[in-house]
């Protein structure tokens, strides 16, 4: 274990599995000179241009490729730059990576991932700052993972890399510089399994993605309150281990989900919606919700912070949901 | 123009078996095609079928110049292609009837068949979405380095998708082993290629990708065969796609129980195509005999009622099946 | 008032609308002789191929030139031919219009319809019957309807045709064929209304699109078992009318959410998650929810039909909500 | 071949004070982008910035030969553009700085800047999106019949995505009167065009779509002023879309505050091209004197000074307008 950043524990992933596995290979925009935030840095030189390639502005058919070389036995790792631009390629991932198995009786799998950095802070305005995992959390056939700190960024990436079914892997960008302790070498984080990463007594907070950091920070002001919040943080969305987030709100009877893609039918509209029904009984205020705000993503500063979560708004909703058990 | 004509020219290097046997398999996909429009029309097939009578000498032209482990990739009137490339007969037709023996477990149907184990990497019902596919296949084969090759058909229509100008460019800059083949039966739909496409020849577009492209006569087997078996071998040399355009017409409506004509299409036109129907035009290049015809016709019937009893007998595919297999 | 149907009653709406505004035009593929479902029937003849014009197989294209068209000050009305091809226009149509307004400072706006037929029970398969409207209502700026008999189909369409923000139109398949009483004239059905369909007082059914036909079926064969079930259309997904739907399930005390869509942060997730926070001291069991199960639509008639919801499963998800309670 | 390349030939039409006005704006825009990333290097704008140095005379060019009804759909990198058609200088630096007076009430930033007043309709930050639109604008143009036109700029990059064969079929099917209007910088982000793309000329793509293709001299204001002239003519007759590729160069890094040479390109290749400055080009051709250079000088940085104050004076957006706008 040593303490790298969110960009070089996935930038590991990357050499460990691309070793490992001759099949594995990179497709995106830059990628050679990972010239946005860097994640395939150093892998062109290392594995070589045929392995880690550039590819022109053409989302739906790197995407619609990465498909076919799956089909045909490869595991391609795609980047899409920024996951604003993913809508170009739906149609691959949606009806055709995520179906194809099924719909050809079993005959085939395919083992893509797309990379792609998600969510704002960063300025980039409303076409470069959404978050969009909950598209396709709703899709049967594609896996969504959506890591929140380096060593489960490693740890995911890996097994998706691994995995024999399409991954939507989603890097927030405000993680990326982020450090934390990494496990060297090998280290794989099962899809599926929600972790706690804070423990508390009083409520339990669940956050997709950067939130859970965001969470973290909002446990530990509400910590010199009085107030002991558990954030659990689900990993992946897809599949989506509700059994662990429904057993912590059974013991703390109380929940606040947040993400940052816009609230009706995101992530957290679903955790809310599973939650409670698994923990009906134990719930002893409604499951509140905490959300980017109803707008595009502003590119001004001010704006931006306005519209999306950010710890204080996470405090305001638990202190709503424990004032509503009165 | 990098476009020109080839027509009923007759290749030297094949035997008068291969004729023969094209000939068969191109008898074979329109029996099949009647079938499936029978059944269709007594209500046995559901959903959506869309037949491929009168493109037959695509079909066999193409898949006779390539190997089984090359691939193919098709589209909703993908049959001919299938029956071409290989495909278990007997399978397919249970998928077309819904049944668990079906290539697809009864779950994709007409516009998904696919057999990988010849080759056949599936039929994919949103148009232009193969090409992409196509192009990473190629990416695939070219990384994998045994010579082989990918061919992706698509339509006059497909043709104005922006997958066919991203696929051929990246075919193109990476030399990818891959042919994409246009059969330009001159409708999407209901609607005339003149109205949908601004140039006469849609393999002219090949230029804008410094690629080969040529244009031949889609109802001539061996036509199709020769430009093929040249753009396959353009491929395997590492030298990149090829389009190729064939003009051809479908027979049939668009799909389902479609019209052969109506509204969008006159019977004159189809009766005029019909005169060069590729079995008609084959038979005569090939010079079958009618000893040679009727042989052939009791094979292909005979075939035909197999896979029409093995499809019938096949059980009806299990309820919870239809939750398997959505994830490996 | 007459009974038409549904494809009747939408192509009377086109026909009104057409009438009385120049600027509403068509575009879609083979909408001259409205191919496929007939719902642009006759439009081509009345007003002429230069407002009812066939396209190119390109979606991408068709729905950026429709959000083009609508910056200069048209109004296009643009057919998707099935749900599922929107995948190759979500750029256009969340990137672009559903964005342009805010992002160029409120300097014009994009009022453009696109009307698609979404859903199964035709035997389509995966790519041809999917319900994807969860997607769309996620995002804001973009509205979205889904009618569920004709004469909300007549009245919300020239609604939309008038609106003067983006509007996705769902067209269940299995609808077009219903019939029902449809006000001749002017009719037009105001967004983000929802209505109740049915009364009851034992549980609040709530539906969406074609699924409310199921949760009326549903009402009917549970009111033969004393089952008194209220059936409420929320019509609008976005906006959503929660208040009506909170204020039955506040009488009801018990709520199942039915949709068409997969589960996972599906329109039914976000009626879920807002009516526990909305209704919560007033619901006695958790809210059900049904939707397709989790795979692709098959194509074939018995097993599309095991995916899909129906009225024994809806009847089904009662009797637990009901049960729960005790 | 459909394309040709065109050099400085002076236009017989235009006026000596023509020729000033055009030199003066593209100075204009020299100065605003350096200003800008100026600003962005002191951290004062936020957010990604690409600036258009050494691209002016397409700007220019471009715009000297429309209408102010004439609409053109711009890029991230579109802030030329959006000088030469016209747009409101203040509030365009208003908007880059964030602030209420912005063009885009500080939700949209550089990426969005957009002036309907002035018939700009927008820079459109997904690349090849605005593509699609400036055919639908076209459409609406036909149908208004007026004779507007519209004009669409994009990369070298965009001419790879499929909405850009998408557009430029649609265009020419329908005869809209639209021109695409490509910047071949030979650079996306870091990606060579001559590894991006299988043409050496990207203006060969318009005989896909039976189109003229014309490529220019994009440091040559005066070559790219009269291609699009006669390009806007042919659209104003009916006569449908013309691609016109400009050959030209950035100056700067992509973005932000990337170096002008780094990894993906050589200083000596920046000098070389910088050599052709349009700055350079256009004093030469139009014999500026160094009187009339000083003179506008002057005035460009008086009024860029004045856009900074009036942007800087500008009051923040209150935070409720974050929510404004969304619904008309
Ligand atoms: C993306 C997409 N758009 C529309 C359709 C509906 N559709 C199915 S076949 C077809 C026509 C295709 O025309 P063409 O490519 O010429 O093939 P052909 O049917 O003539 O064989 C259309 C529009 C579809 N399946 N996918
Ligand atoms: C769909 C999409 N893909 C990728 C990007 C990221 N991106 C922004 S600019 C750019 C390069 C564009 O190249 P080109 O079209 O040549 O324009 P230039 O930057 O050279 O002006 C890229 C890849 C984007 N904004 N949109
Ligand atoms: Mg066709
Ligand atoms: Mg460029």
């Amino acid at each position: 274990m040593r303490e790298i950043t969110f960009v070089e524990a996935l930038n590991e992933a990357l050499h460990e599995e691309m070793d490992r596995d001759k099949k594995v290979f990179i497709l995106g925009e830059d990628v050679e000179l990972a010239y946005v935030f860097g994640v395939t840095k150093g892998l062109a030189a290392r594995f070589g241009k045929d392995r880690v390639r550039d590819t022109p502005i053409s989302e739906l058919g790197i995407v619609g490729a990465g498909v076919g070389a799956a089909m045909a036995g490869y595991r391609p790792v795609i980047e899409i730059m920024f996951m604003d631009f993913i809508m170009l390629a739906m149609d691959p991932l949606i009806n055709q990576a995520a179906k194809l198995r099924y719909m050809l009786g079993g005959q085939l799998s395919v083992p893509m991932v797309v990379r792609t950095p998600g969510g704002g802070g960063v300025q980039y305005g409303p076409t470069h700052s959404q978050c969009l995992e909950a598209w396709f959390m709703q899709m049967p056939g594609i896996k969504v993972a959506v890591p929140s700190d380096p060593a489960d960024g490693k740890g995911l990436l890996k097994a998706a890399i691994r995995d024999d079914n399409p991954v939507l892997f989603v890097e927030h960008k405000m993680l990326y510089k982020q450090k934390g302790l990494v496990p060297e070498g090998e280290h794989l984080v099962p899809f599926g399994r929600a972790v706690v990463k804070r423990p508390g007594a009083d409520v339990t907070l669940v956050g997709v993605g950067y939130q859970v950091v965001n969470c973290l920070r909002a446990a530990e002001a509400l910590a010199a309150e009085g107030i002991s919040a558990e954030v659990v943080d689900p990993r992946t969305l897809a599949p989506l281990d509700t059994a662990t987030i429904a057993e912590s709100v059974r013991r703390t009877g109380r929940c606040v989900v947040v993400e940052e893609g816009h609230l009706r039918s995101g992530a957290g509209s679903e955790i809310a919606a599973a939650i409670q029904q698994e923990a009906f009984d134990y719930l002893d205020a409604p499951i509140g919700r905490v959300a980017a705000l109803d707008a595009p993503i502003p590119f001004e500063p001010r704006l931006e912070a306005f519209v999306l979560p950010n710890p204080d708004k996470i405090a305001k909703a638990v202190k709503q949901v424990l004032g509503a058990a009165v | 123009m990098a476009a020109k004509v080839k027509s009923k020219s007759a290749s030297r290097s094949l035997s008068r078996d291969d004729y023969l046997r094209m000939y068969r398999t191109m008898l074979c996909i329109r029996r099949f095609e009647e079938k499936t429009d029978e059944l269709f029309m007594a209500g046995r097939i559901k959903g959506a079928v869309h037949v491929s009578i009168g493109q037959e000498a695509c079909s066999v032209g193409v898949c006779s110049a390539l190997n089984q482990d090359d691939a193919i990739l098709t589209t909703h009137r993908g049959h001919g292609h299938s029956i071409a490339k290989g495909t278990r007969l007997n399978e397919m037709m249970a998928e077309l009837l819904g049944k668990a023996t079906g290539l697809c477990k009864a779950r994709g149907g007409s516009m998904h068949i696919a057999d990988i184990s010849k080759g056949h990497y599936g039929a994919h019902s949103i148009v232009g979405a193969n090409m992409p596919m196509a192009a990473g296949m190629g990416l695939a084969f070219q990384l994998e380095g045994k010579g082989r090759v990918a061919v992706v058909f698509f339509g006059d229509g497909a043709s104005n998708q922006g997958s066919f100008h991203e696929s051929m460019n990246l075919c193109a800059i990476w030399k990818l082993p891959v042919v994409f083949f246009c059969e330009n039966n001159h409708y999407a739909v209901s609607f005339h290629v003149n109205r949908s496409t601004a140039v006469r020849d849609i393999s002219l577009r090949a230029q804008s990708y410094n690629a080969p492209g040529v244009t031949v006569d889609g109802m001539d087997v061996m036509a199709v065969y020769e430009a093929t078996k040249e753009a396959v071998a353009r491929a395997r040399r590492g030298e990149g796609p090829t389009l190729i355009e064939a003009k051809t017409y479908r027979f049939f409506g668009h799909s389902r129980g479609d019209p052969q004509f109506g509204p969008y299409r006159t019977k004159e036109e189809v009766e005029r195509w019909r005169k060069r129907d590729p079995l008609l035009v084959a038979e005569k290049m090939f010079k079958v005999t009618e000893a040679e015809k009727k042989a052939v016709q009791g094979e292909v019937a005979e075939e035909m009622a197999v896979a029409v009893e093995f499809a019938e007998k096949s059980p009806e595919a299990p309820l919870p099946s239809a939750l398997e297999d959505v994830y490996a």
